[in-house]
This record gives C-alpha cells, structure tokens and sequence, in this order.
C-alpha cells in the first residue's frame, strides 16, 4: 500500500526549505523532484504504509494504494487530521463507504509539559524525577524465591 | 531541528563529504519510545552544563514502530503487582527472564503512562456503569492516575486512542531536551570505544541522510535505542508488500550490532518474536482476542486449540504449556501444527464475536462496536484496514485470516533479544545482574562501561511494549548521569577522522570507482547495491535460519551452512556494497547491520541445544527443552578486531517465587 | 525475417497502432522445438500454393526452452522398443497416460534425431572399444542412423555436445518454410473461432514487440506450441534471481490459455512438475544420476532412499512406487520427507561419484571427465556453472545441495498436462482416443476442429522431450495438411478489426488515460502494472495451491480460497492492467495467460479428489491415490462467453499391457 | 545472473538497424538507449542467463553476473563463440580458472538440409515425409492389453 502523490494537488510545498512529506517520512522514502517541483515515494517496496507522510502533506496530495502484490484493486482509506480528532474515509472494493472519527488528542499542540523546571534530587535512588516529586515508595518483591 | 531538505534522487553522494566533530557528555542514538524517555528525563539529573545530543535517523514526531500510532498500552500495571507481572512475562518466554528487569519495569512503568496521558494521549475510560468511554468521553472520568479505571482488555493492556500516541511523547521529549540539542536524519554507523581504556565507549559515527556530511562525535557516555530487527528474514509478501511488516521495516538491529561491535555482550538472541498476525495486513491480533474475545477456527471448521490433540501437546511443554495464559510461541505451535497437517487456513471469527459482544447492544453500541474493530488497526495497522477494505471484508459479516509472520528480534514486544545490561541495585538483584564501574550499579548498562540501552535494547526482559521502552529510556538518563558523574573523563578516539570517514563513505566511493563501467548502474561486476544484499540475506534465513520457508524448522547442518558459508560471504561481499546517493548509504549500512543481527541470532540458536520457543523456532535436532542443560541464559561477544564470536552460558537466578 | 529493432524504452506504445490484417491457410505460432518440426515437415505435404505462416514471440534461433541448448537428447528410442518406452512413461507418470500418443512418439522419434545430427548436431558415440567420445569425435563412428551406438546415460537419454541444439533445429525449419513465411516478434494474444462454425478454429489476434502493430490472422488451421508454463508459482529466489527458473521463464502458458479460451479441452491439468534440481542455479540432475552415478544424501548423512523407511514409503505407492524405476514425483517425495522431518539439507554426492568413476581413469580421461561434468550445465543451464565459480564448488572436491524446485506446468518433459488431442488414425487406438471431422482422424488435433498442437501443448505423453516435441510438431503438419484438404473453407472472424485492436490494446489505453494522475508512473490506483500483478499471481499459488510455502500440500478449503476469491479478484483486476510500452504489453499479456493457465491447473486438482502424484502435490483432504474413482483422465473445457469452467471425467483404456 | 553491458565496448552495433542483442534474446530484455547508442537489460529479474546475447554480441560488450540474491561475487563464466566449437573461461571466486572446449556443430553454418524438394507422397499414412523416402514401415504395438 505504497504512497503515491496525485501530480495536480502536489506544489511541493510551495518551493520552501524542506517538504513536509520528506520531513516526515520515517524510512526515508519521500523525495521531491526539484524540475518538476514534485515529490514521490523512491522505493515503494520500503513503505510501510504508515501514513505519516499522507496525515502531514498540506495539500492532501498523498494517497496510498493497496501493494500490487496482495492486495485487490479498488479500495482506499483516507485519513483527515483535525487537531483533536482523526477522521478516516474507508471505501470498499464493492463500493461501500464507512466513515470513523477518532479523538487524538486530548490537549492542544505544543502543550506537553515536559516538567523543565523538575530538578531530580537524589541521583543514586533508584526512582525517576516525577516519581521522586511524587513521593513514589518503590515496590520491592513481596515474597522472595 | 530537522535539516534541509533535499531531494536524494537529485542530491547524489559526492566522493569527499563535509565532516563535523563533535564532542557532548551524552548522547542519545535514536529519538524512538525509549530515547524520548531518555530525552524527557535526562536534563531532569544532568547538571547544566552537560552537553547533552540526540540523533534520530528519521524525524522523531514519527521515527520508530509507533510511527502510525498504536491501539493500546500493552503495559499498565494499575491494581496488579509487580511480582505478577514479571511471572506473566516469565511464563510467556519459557521460563527464561531477567526478574530483576521485568520486576524492575513492573514498578516503574506507570509513571510513564501517567505522564502520556497527562501530555494529552486520550485513554478509555470505564463509566461508572461500567461502560467503555473513549479517550475522550473518558477524560470526565478524570486521570489514571488519580484512580480512573482503564478499559483493560487483559489483564495488562489498556485501551487508548493512540493515533498521535508518538507526536505526544516526541513532543515533550523535544521540548525537555531542547531542539538545539536534536539532530534529525542523521544515522549512526558504527560505535567508538576509548583509545586509552578500548573498553570503555566513548564515540559514534555516523552521516546526514540529507547532506554529504560525516558526524563524528565524541561522548562519554552513550544510550542507544535503534529499535529491533525487521525484514531479516523473507517476508510472506515478497514484491512491492516486502514494506508491510508487521514491526517498522526501518528498524534494522543497528541496536544489537552496534553495540555488540563496540564490545557489549548480547543476549537470548536466540529468542525471536514470530507473531500471529491477520493475514498480509499484520494487524496485530490482541485486541481481538482480548477485548472482542474471538477464538480461532483450522480449515475444517474446529476450535482447534479447545481439542484433546491440542491440550496434549501442550501438556508437553509443562508447565510452561499448562499455565493459564499459553505462552504466545505455544500458541503458534498449535497454529502450525494444524497448518502443517493441511488444516489451514486458521480463520478469526471476527463474526462470531462481534456477533456474540452484540447480542446484548443497543444499535448505537454496535455501532460503537464496530468503530473500535476499525480503530484497532487505523491506529496502528492502517494497511489492514485497507485490506478489509480490498476484500470487501466487514468483520462483523466476513472472517479473517490468520498466520504467523516472518520472525523478527526485539526485546520489548513479546520477544526478549537483546543486550545483556545491568539490573537496578536492588539487595533483592543477585550479584551476576548488576554491575558499573568499581561498586556502582548502574541500571540498563551494557558490558561495555557508558554503554547503556532501553526499550527493544534490553534483552531478557519482553512485555514491556512502548510504555516499557519509555521507562526503560528514562532510567537510562538517571544511569548515565550517574556514570559520568562517578567517572568524568575526556574521551579520545584511536580512529583518525580520514579512517572514520572512509570508514562510514566506502560504498559512495565504491560507487564513484565503478558505475560507468556498465550502462546500467544496477547491474555491475564491481559492487552490489544494498537492496540484492537484503534480499540475499532473506532468502538464506528464509531457506536456512528457520523461516516461513521450512515453517519455522533449522537444523545443525542447515545452520552450518548458513553460519560457515552464506554470511561468511555475504561479510566478504559487503566489502563491495556500493551507494549512490545518501538513502542508498543509509540502505547499505542498514544491511550490514542487519547481517550482524542475524548472525548473533542463529548464532544462539545453533549454541543453544535445545527448542526453548516451539512455535518461533524448531531445532530439529534438538526438539524440546532441556531444562537441565539449558535453563540459563546464553550470551554472546564478538570481537571487531579479530571477528571472533565467544559464546557463553549465565546461570539463572530466581527472585520471585512460583506461584 | 526479424523486424526493425527500436528500443522499448523509448518507442513508447501509442494510442493507435497500426493493423495488419493476414489470410493464410495455416498458421504456426511458436517457434520452439514443436514449431520447428512443423515448419520442417509442413512444405513436404502442403501443396505449392499453400499459404503458411508461423509467428514467434522472440527469434527462432534461440526461442523456446532450448535456448541455451541442451546436453542430451533424453527420448531416442534406439534399439529399444515403443511398447518398452510406453510403459516407461506410464509408469513415472502414476498409471495415467494417453498410451496412443506414448507409443505414437517413440515409433517416430529417432527420425528427428537423425535429421537433427544430419544437420550438424553433435551426438556422443561410443567407441568400438567402450569409450565415450564427444561428438566431433565420435563424427568418425559415423551417424546413428547408420547404426552407430550412442553414448547412453539412461536407457532412453543419449548425450549431445548441445549448445547450438536451437540454432541448428532452427536453421532447417527457417530454410524449410522460407523466411519470408516468418514473422519474429509477434505475440499471439487470443485465438478466434469461426464466425460461420463457431466450433471451428479461424485466426489468432497479436502484436509487434517491434512496432505498434496489431495482427489480425486469419486462418484454416492452426498449430499453437508455445511451450509451457513457467513463473507461475513463487520461484525460492524472489529478487533478481527470478529470472533463473530451470524451464524457460518465457513461455507463459499461452499454449493452454489460449486453446482453452478458443474451447479446446485441457487434460491432465493437475499435473506439475516440481524437479528436483541443483539449488539455486537449477541445474538439471539428470546427466549426474544417470551417467555419473551420483547419489544423495540427507543432512546427516544418510543414503535416505536406501533406507527401509524409504523402502516401505514406496509400498504405499506401488505399483508404480516398487517399479525398478521410481517414478519423479516419488523421489521428489522421499526427498520432501527428509525436509520436513529437519534432515535436510539434501546433497548430491558429486565428489564420491566422480572419485569412483576416476578409480579407472587415466590423467587424460580424469580431465575429460571433469569437463563432462561441466558442459552439462555450460551446454544447457550455464547459471549453474557460474554459481559453482562463485562457490567455489568443484564437483570432485564439494558436494552440491539438491531441491526440488517451484512447480512448472509442461506436457513434454516429465510432467504431462496439456490439451486434449486425437491420436494416430491406428487401428488398436481406442475410439475415444481419435477424432478428426467426420471420419476422419487428425493426429494431435485438439477437441476444437483446425487448432493442433505440440511438444508441450499435447497432454498425458511426458518424457517426449525436445526430439519427442519436434516429431508432434511434425505429424502436426502433415495433420494440417490433411484437415484442409478434407475441409478447406473461408475462415471469417465473428470480431470487428476495431473490437480486436481494443481488445489487444487495452493495456496501452488504460496507460495512456491515467498516466498523468501520479508523478509515479508505476504508483497509480487507477492501473496495474503486469509486474505487481505477476508477484500477486505467484503468491497466491504459492501460499494456497501447494506451492513451496507448503511443501507443495493444498488442501480442499485453501483451493476455494485460491478459485473462488483469489483468481476471481485477479481476473478482475487485469481489466485494469497498463502498459507504457510494447515490452510491457507482452507483460500484460502473458500474466493474462498465466492466470487462467493456474486456474485450469487448480481447478483440475480440486476436482480430482486424490493425490495422484506425492511429490509434486499433495491435496491434504484426499491423500494418497483412489484408483477406484480416479483412474481416469480429468479435462477441463472453459466457455469465454459465459466465463464457466467444465470439467470431464475422460475413461482410461489400456493398450500396452502390463509386464 | 542477469546480463550487463560493458559500456566502452557496445558500439550499439554500429547504429545499425537491428542490435544483435536486441535481436536474439528470447525475452525481450535488451534495449539499444538510442543517445548514448548503448545496450543495457531492461529487466534484470526476467533474465534467464541463457548467455544469448553474450554469445552473439559482436563486440563481447556483454558479460554476466550472478544474480544479487543468491550468487556471492566475483566469479565469471565467459564464452566465446566459433563455429565449430564453444570456449568457455570459467573464474572461481577464489581465482580457480578454468577452461573447456566442447564442439558445438559437425556442419557449417547454413548448410542444414532442409529436404526442400522433398516432397511426401501419401497424405492419409502416418509416416513422415522422410521415413515415406526411407521406406519405413510403422511400429505397431506388439502385444495389445
Ligand atoms: C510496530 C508495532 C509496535 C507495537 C504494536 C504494534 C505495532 C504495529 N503493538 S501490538 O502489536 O501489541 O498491537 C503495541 C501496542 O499496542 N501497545 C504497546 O504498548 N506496544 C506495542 N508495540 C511495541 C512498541 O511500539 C515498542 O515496544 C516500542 O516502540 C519500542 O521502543 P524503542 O525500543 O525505543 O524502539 P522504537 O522503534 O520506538 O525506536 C527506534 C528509534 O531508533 C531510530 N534508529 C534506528 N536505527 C538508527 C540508527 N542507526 N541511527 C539513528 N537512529 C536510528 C529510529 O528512527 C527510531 O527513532
Ligand atoms: C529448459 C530446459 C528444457 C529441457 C531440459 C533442460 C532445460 C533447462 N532438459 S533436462 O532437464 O532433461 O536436462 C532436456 C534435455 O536435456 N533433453 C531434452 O531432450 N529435452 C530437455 N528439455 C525439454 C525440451 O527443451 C522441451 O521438451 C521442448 O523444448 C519443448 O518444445 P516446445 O513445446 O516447442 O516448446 P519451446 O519452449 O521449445 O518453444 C515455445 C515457443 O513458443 C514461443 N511463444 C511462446 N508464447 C508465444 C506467444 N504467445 N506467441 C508467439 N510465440 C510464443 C516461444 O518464443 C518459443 O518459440
Ligand atoms: N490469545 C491471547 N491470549 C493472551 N494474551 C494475548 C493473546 N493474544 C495477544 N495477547 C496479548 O495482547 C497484547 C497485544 O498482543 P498482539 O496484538 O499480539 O501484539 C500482548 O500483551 C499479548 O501478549
Ligand atoms: N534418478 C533418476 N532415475 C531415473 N531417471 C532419471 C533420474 N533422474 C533423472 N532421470 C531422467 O533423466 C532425464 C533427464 O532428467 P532431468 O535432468 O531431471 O531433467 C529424464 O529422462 C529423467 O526422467
Ligand atoms: N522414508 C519415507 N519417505 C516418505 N514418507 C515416509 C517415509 N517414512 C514414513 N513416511 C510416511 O510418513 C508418515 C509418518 O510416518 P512415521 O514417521 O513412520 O510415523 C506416514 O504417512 C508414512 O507413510
Ligand atoms: S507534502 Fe504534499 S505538497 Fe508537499 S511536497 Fe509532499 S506531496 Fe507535495
Ligand atoms: S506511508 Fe509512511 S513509509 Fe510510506 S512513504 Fe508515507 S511516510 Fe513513508
Ligand atoms: S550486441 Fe553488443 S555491441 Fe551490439 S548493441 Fe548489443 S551490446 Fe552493443
Ligand atoms: S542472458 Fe538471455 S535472457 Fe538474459 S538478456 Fe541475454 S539473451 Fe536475454
Ligand atoms: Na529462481
């Protein structure tokens, strides 16, 4: 289920500095043809259908097709990412359409708490930094063999 | 800070690449659950002044196997006990763990969970009617932590919705560690050891995926969490589908070579995981046992695994095979065993189960319902999910398929391959399990002094999935704060920069010597391109290391011929592997770190003289345990400058008791 | 006459392609051995205004199987008798062979032999004093017509120096038929009935690999041998080295789908052949058991055939499996026995056969021996002899690992599916085994009036071999001849100039139409390309329809899987199927043929409820054989129209008797 | 063990109008690029290393090399073509070279007798054209079941 990009909606990231679909892929695989200003998947036996590349492109200009060698033709699953939900579109082979929404996120982008001001206090206790500010009593074996 | 982006195909290799030295106090190989852990809590020990680095060979928001998401936590010890988890995960694998690891990861991984969930990563809730809520609904039934009950679908697993499950965890990691202090599309080659003490590490190597640029980086201390091993063994999809894995085909046991070049001992290798998977689109199937409660069919029709024929094998493998929860490797055993006979296909009544869960639903529930099958693998598996789609398969009114997979090595899912690293120190950790530098202990070093792993790195230790990895990762920080706090010291490298660089640009240079000899730059006498290499490192495991080929089955003589001859040559050959442009490089140091991987993993399974895991692997000649000769861990060493392999028996020590 | 030669990758296919349109009166497609004997014999018989065609998809100097040559002839009769070679064949074909066409071949096969060594066919003789000499050599014997005795390895295989076999075969039917009568490069897609008597055959639809040209044939009669199967079931190696399958990797099953669609009766579909062959290079194991006396051994060491549980396997199976001769598939099953009970691997025994035969050898005839050996790959599967170079593998000093390869679909060498032909117009042939129109009897012509066939086409006859195959393409002609002699007409086809060119075409529009959609042309949902969709083909058959996967077992629930889903989505699918250029188009074309080639071949084994060849296949539900209920022909006959599938139990009549 | 060409020594034929290469090999794999006028296999997991287009090549511009999937590397096979005999020099892997001559054809090239005035007499009887001229008389079984 290579990505593959539909030629009309790519604009290559609009020339900038980096593609988002190149950013992102984890195998490496998204590279843009700088005459055309476009990108495609170089090794399509290497992709892992992760979608990563089709959530992230801004101009939905990446689809993914069932790999040639098992799967039937004619069907297709589309996501759409918002910011707290992930919708997806699943169409059949036979025709049949189903349409999911699932949360994602629960607070906004950029919001994790990495806890930069937690110092940890003790560097020799077995316990991690949040657990030592929690007042954490590491559990031992109860019964030993 | 990724880098700039150029497109490969148009940015060849050049013959002389830029270098860049560098020297940090810490470095973090990988950016996957593990790293992001390490990267989370590190600063949190480190003092200020700690140069601290990450590099990531993808892009952290989505490196690793949680790259499309995942569908549960596998690991939430919640209202269970430590002492009960790591005798689930002993059982599983055969009676042969690390208590003090598993024990280790049992009291510390839900603080890991509570951080994720805080960060934003929507858990399933039950209502107080005991109602499954999603991760959203569910958020008014307040935090985990704060008493919240999960959704479990075992008795470990809990339900989330994990889509940007890696986006969330990479997101505070980066923010805690500082994007300054990340460099993306960078692959590490080859580790350093100390040219005062070559015991000790003290560097890495490695190139730009994006710019013809060598790394050369000095630290003192080092954790690396590259993942496991995919697309070592041939995949059942051999054409365009070879990508679809069911663990991330970009992870390519640069953890264990890397190390165990740099001197770190391995161990358990010979243990792999060779899952069940829903046939072709490897969706994972534990939702569907757990929480949909389907059970399996053969080709004639029988709940095979409910049969008489089926409980007396078991019965064979005692009391491992007796337990409760049948070890995953038994359950393949059955599978096979009835493929074997020409009773396959094993079939997943998806449809019974939806049916029976429905019988007692309202509509909104079964939609519902059926929303959560989908979701399983939308989070996590979306090439699945279209696989339903190709086969007009609805699972409430088409079954599906089931089979085991390929084997892959790791250490965190439900395999336990891995680096053979320090315990916590702990009264209760026998002496052989922890170790550091004089009387300090430091938790998850390797053999080699500042050589620490998490995650799929740790060997011994499965079940601890991502949540695991993660705090596996954070413990690691706290270890190599420590190391260097006890042990500062100024690492110096015995490589010069022009070794280190022909080194790690040899195939880019092999390509440049050689491609205009032939029209075609495929096709050459001269040099072989990493993709023949990793398809003829496939097919000999596939035919002689025990893989779908011969249903799991090796013998001595088959690994003789593999271990002697086959990656024998394929060592010589990779002497000729050739790059042009910077994914092909990456590609070419991928195989041969896959190479190195396999070759430690039938390495055990050849030293080991028994079949500890029927159902992930067969010795033919040695079928069985024997538990007499063979109860104890098997570790192995290999020596980079003499490429010698030493293989080693550790003795086993119980901690918790039998219950 | 070869065409202009423009390159594929740059002469794209265009939309609309030019279209000769062609009457003759008999029209030959292949070019293979088959063909050439046609081509050889037709003129003898036709008269002067005759107008012949033949057409091949390659060039005949090195079309077909005999491509690379061969380095034996393995039927000539000799001082052996027809009846003796009848019961031969029937015997390592289970009991079930057409005894007709059996004893029709060995009556006349010497006959092409002597022509093929008048014509400059170098044939090993023997000395008066017992030697062997090569054939330059043994030219001073004289020829074997002239009663000269052949060096025999078997009783039936007689030794050639055969690397110019093809050229030399070639040459005389070239001169014979005149190459102006000869069209290289034409694929045949399609074979058409009679617009007036749709029973009858009419024409055949093809293109240029050259040029767009489409070719629309009409024609009286028509001999079809394109050869067999081959790259139908997943081959062990599956990168590059798919291309090294022991049967030519050319021939695609048009023969049989071709027939078939033009309502021809297949029979004996659910035989294969799965040779054992050297691994990997697939070099034949003939000449090493026969005329070097070489044997196996399992992997530990073991003669396993000559062990009594091998002894008693064979009971199971007898008569045939207690014959002195043990039938191919039974060796091939005691073999897979090892295999699968983990005592492979399986080695031939090349050094201690050798070192035996060296025991009376001088120096001179040591080196002799020694080059022997190697010509037998040189002259007929020189892959082989690169991989002993590139393993160091000198046959007297390293043994080579034997295995039995990925199943073939052939009616010529030791397998035996194919169409159903009328035998000799004889009086001890059996009604039911000879038909023609009226009265009258064609040899070889298949069920459909006018459409011949040969050498691989002609089923339940293996062991005819390359020289068995160059008589039936001869008798084929003189067999034309006859049938437009009795029956000449107006052949007028039902299909407009326009439906044929879209029909051939498609592949090319479908390209052309969506090409543009992706900035990949192989990466389009809209199309597939032939080579996805040959890989889909392999895996299916190799997972479900006792493939390797499975050593070679299928079982009643997998086959419904293969038929009633796979195939069906398959035949789908290949109205999607795109080509960009001509070399393509062909591609799409033969992964055409092969599907519904497979889909008899399955078929006619799911419908025979037995496993009459163990080593070959095994239908799991129905082991062993039932020669209560199956001691007949299975055929198979397929409608184009409404798409169904018929298929026949044909009766079984003894000629030669039992000795 | 698919075919390469060597690229200073294909002269693509000369520009003529057919390259042998493309000419002879059975599966259509050899492609003349008409801007560099070189051959190159277009389809290296088709080739069936039958050595054809090696054979004929006029320039020996063609060699093979194992297939990357199953061949280690470094040895060779090479043929060279007379018209009696074949020679072929086979290099091991580990430097082992050996040589082997076997005859090839016993006539000239061209002078297969192809019976042309031959011409078969009685069309009903199942002999061939040239066992009607040898007078043979047809085997019938010996003994019928
Ligand atoms: C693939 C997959 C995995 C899981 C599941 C389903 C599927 C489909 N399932 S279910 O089946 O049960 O459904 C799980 C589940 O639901 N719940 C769960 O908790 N865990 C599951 N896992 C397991 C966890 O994901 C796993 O345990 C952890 O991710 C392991 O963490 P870690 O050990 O850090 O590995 P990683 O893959 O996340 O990260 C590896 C990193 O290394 C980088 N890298 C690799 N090589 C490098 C090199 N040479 N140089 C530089 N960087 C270099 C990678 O880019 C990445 O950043
Ligand atoms: C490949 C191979 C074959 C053999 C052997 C070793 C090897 C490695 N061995 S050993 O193993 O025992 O060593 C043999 C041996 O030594 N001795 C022997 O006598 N026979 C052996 N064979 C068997 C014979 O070769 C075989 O019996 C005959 O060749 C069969 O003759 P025929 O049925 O004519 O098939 P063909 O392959 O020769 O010719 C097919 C022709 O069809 C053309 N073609 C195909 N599709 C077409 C289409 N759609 N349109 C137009 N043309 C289209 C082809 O181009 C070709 O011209
Ligand atoms: N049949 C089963 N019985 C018990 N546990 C299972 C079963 N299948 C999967 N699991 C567990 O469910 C989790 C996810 O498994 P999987 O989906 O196979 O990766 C892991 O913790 C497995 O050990
Ligand atoms: N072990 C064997 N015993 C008898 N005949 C064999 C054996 N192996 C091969 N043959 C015959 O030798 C010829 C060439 O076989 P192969 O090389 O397997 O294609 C065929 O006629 C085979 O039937
Ligand atoms: N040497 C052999 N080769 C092939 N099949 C065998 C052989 N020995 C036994 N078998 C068959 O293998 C099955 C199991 O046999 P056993 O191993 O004797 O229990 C039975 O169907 C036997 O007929
Ligand atoms: S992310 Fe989308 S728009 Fe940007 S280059 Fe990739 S495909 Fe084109
Ligand atoms: S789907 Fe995933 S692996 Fe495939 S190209 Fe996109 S990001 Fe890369
Ligand atoms: S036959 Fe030789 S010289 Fe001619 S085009 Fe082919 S490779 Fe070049
Ligand atoms: S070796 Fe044979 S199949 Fe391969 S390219 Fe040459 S002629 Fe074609
Ligand atoms: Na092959």
């Amino acid at each position: 289920m290579p990505s593959y990009v539909i030629a009309e909606k790519c604009d290559g990231c609009k020339g900038g500095e980096k593609t988002a679909c190149m950013y992102i892929c984890p195998n490496d695989l998204m590279v843009l043809d700088p005459t055309a200003m476009k990108a495609y998947n170089q090794e399509p036996d290497q992709c892992w259908e992760c979608f990563s590349c089709v959530k992230i492109c801004p101009s939905q200009a990446i689809e993914v097709r069932g790999y040639s060698d098992f799967v039937p033709m004619g069907s297709s699953i589309m996501p759409m990412m918002g910011t707290e939900d992930i919708m997806w579109t699943c169409k059949f082979r036979n025709g049949v359409v189903k349409r999911f929404k699932f949360p994602i996120r629960t607070t906004s982008e950029g919001s994790a708490n990495a806890y930069d001001d937690l110092k940890g206090k003790d560097l020799s206790s077995a316990l991690l930094s949040t657990e030592e500010a929690d007042g954490v009593t590491l559990a031992r074996p109860l019964e030993l063999a | 800070m990724a880098l700039p982006n150029k497109p490969l195909g148009e940015l060849k290799a050049v013959r002389d690449p830029e270098v860049v030295e560098m020297e940090v106090d810490i470095l973090i190989v990988g950016g996957g659950m593990a790293a992001c852990g390490t990267a989370f809590e590190v600063k949190k020990w480190a003092s200020d002044d700690t140069k601290i680095l990450l590099v990531d060979k993808a892009a952290m928001e989505r490196s690793g196997a949680v790259a499309q998401g995942l569908s549960a936590i596998n690991t939430y010890i919640g209202d269970n006990t430590p002492d009960d988890y790591t005798r689930m995960v002993r059982n599983d694998l055969m009676g042969i763990i690390r208590e003090d690891l598993s024990f280790d990861v049992g009291r510390h991984v839900d603080d890991s969970v509570h951080l994720f969930e805080e960060w934003g990563l929507p858990m399933w809730k039950k209502s107080a009617d005991g109602k499954s809520m999603d991760g959203k609904k569910g958020l008014k039934m307040g935090l985990l932590k704060d008493g919240a009950t999960p959704v479990r679908t075992g008795k470990w697993q809990i339900m989330i919705n994990g889509e940007s499950y890696k986006r969330i965890v990479a997101e505070a990691a980066k923010k805690a560690l500082g994007e300054e202090n990340i460099l993306e599309r960078v692959f590490i080659v080859e580790l350093l050891n100390d040219k005062n003490d070559p015991s000790k590490i003290a560097g890495a190597v490695g190139f730009s995926t994006r710019e013809n640029k060598v790394y050369i980086i000095k630290a003192q201390t080092m954790m690396v969490a590259c993942g496991g091993a995919v697309n070592i063994y041939q995949p059942r999809s051999v054409g365009e589908g070879k990508g679809r894995a069911w663990y991330p085909v970009w992870n390519a046991g640069s953890t264990y070579t890397m190390c165990l070049r740099a001197g770190a001992q391995l161990s358990m290798m010979e243990n792999r995981f060779t899952p069940a998977r829903f046939k072709d689109g490897y969706g994972p199937v534990g939702a569907w046992f757990l929480l949909f409660k389907a059970h399996l069919e053969n080709g004639i029709g029988e709940n095979y695994a409910a049969t008489d024929r089926s409980k007396e094998e078991l019965a064979n493998y005692a009391p491992y095979g007796t337990a409760a929860i049948t070890p995953t490797c038994l359950r393949n055993h059955l599978m096979l065993f009835e493929m074997k006979a020409g009773r396959g296909p094993i079939i997943m009544k998806t449809t019974l189960a939806l049916q029976k869960l429905g019988e007692t639903m309202d509509k909104k529930e079964l939609k519902h319902l059926e929303s959560e099958a989908w979701e399983d693998f939308l989070d996590m598996t979306c090439g699945q999910a279209n696989l339903w789609c190709a086969t007009n398969t609805e699972p409430e009114k088409k079954d599906s398929e089931i089979m085991p997979t390929e084997p892959y090595l790791l250490g965190s899912h439900s395999g336990c391959c891995g680096l053979w690293c320090s315990g916590p120190d702990e009264d209760w950790v026998p002496e052989s399990y922890k170790w550091g530098v004089g009387d300090k202990v430091y938790n998850r070093m390797t053999t080699v002094p500042g050589l620490f792993t998490a995650g799929d790195g740790v060997g011994c230790s499965g079940h601890k999935f991502s949540s695991g990895s993660h705090y596996e990762g954070r413990v690691a920080a706290k270890g190599m704060v420590q190391y260097i706090t006890d042990n500062p010291f100024k690492p110096e490298l015995a490589e010069t920069k022009e070794e280190l660089v022909d080194l790690v640009w040899k195939p880019v240079r092999t390509f440049l010597d050689n491609c205009e000899f032939t029209t075609a730059q495929n096709l050459n006498p001269n040099y072989c391109k990493p993709d023949g290499m990793a398809l003829r490192l496939m097919k000999a495991t596939n035919e002689y290391g025990g893989g779908t080929a011969t249903y799991y089955q090796t013998s001595s003589k088959a690994l003789e011929i593999l271990i002697d001859d086959l990656l024998k040559m394929m060592h010589e050959d990779c002497e000729k592997l050739a790059a042009g442009d910077l994914h092909e490089l990456m590609r070419c140091w991928e195989i041969y770190h896959r190479i190195y991987t396999v070759e430690a993993h039938v390495r055990h399974i050849q030293f080991r003289k028994e079949t500890r895991y029927p159902g992930f692997y067969y010795q033919a000649d040695y079928p069985g345990q024997d538990d007499e000769e063979w109860f104890c861990f098997v570790n192995s060493a290999f020596d980079r400058k003499t490429n010698e392999w030493t293989m080693i028996k550790e003795p086993y020590h119980r901690i918790i008791p039998m219950k």
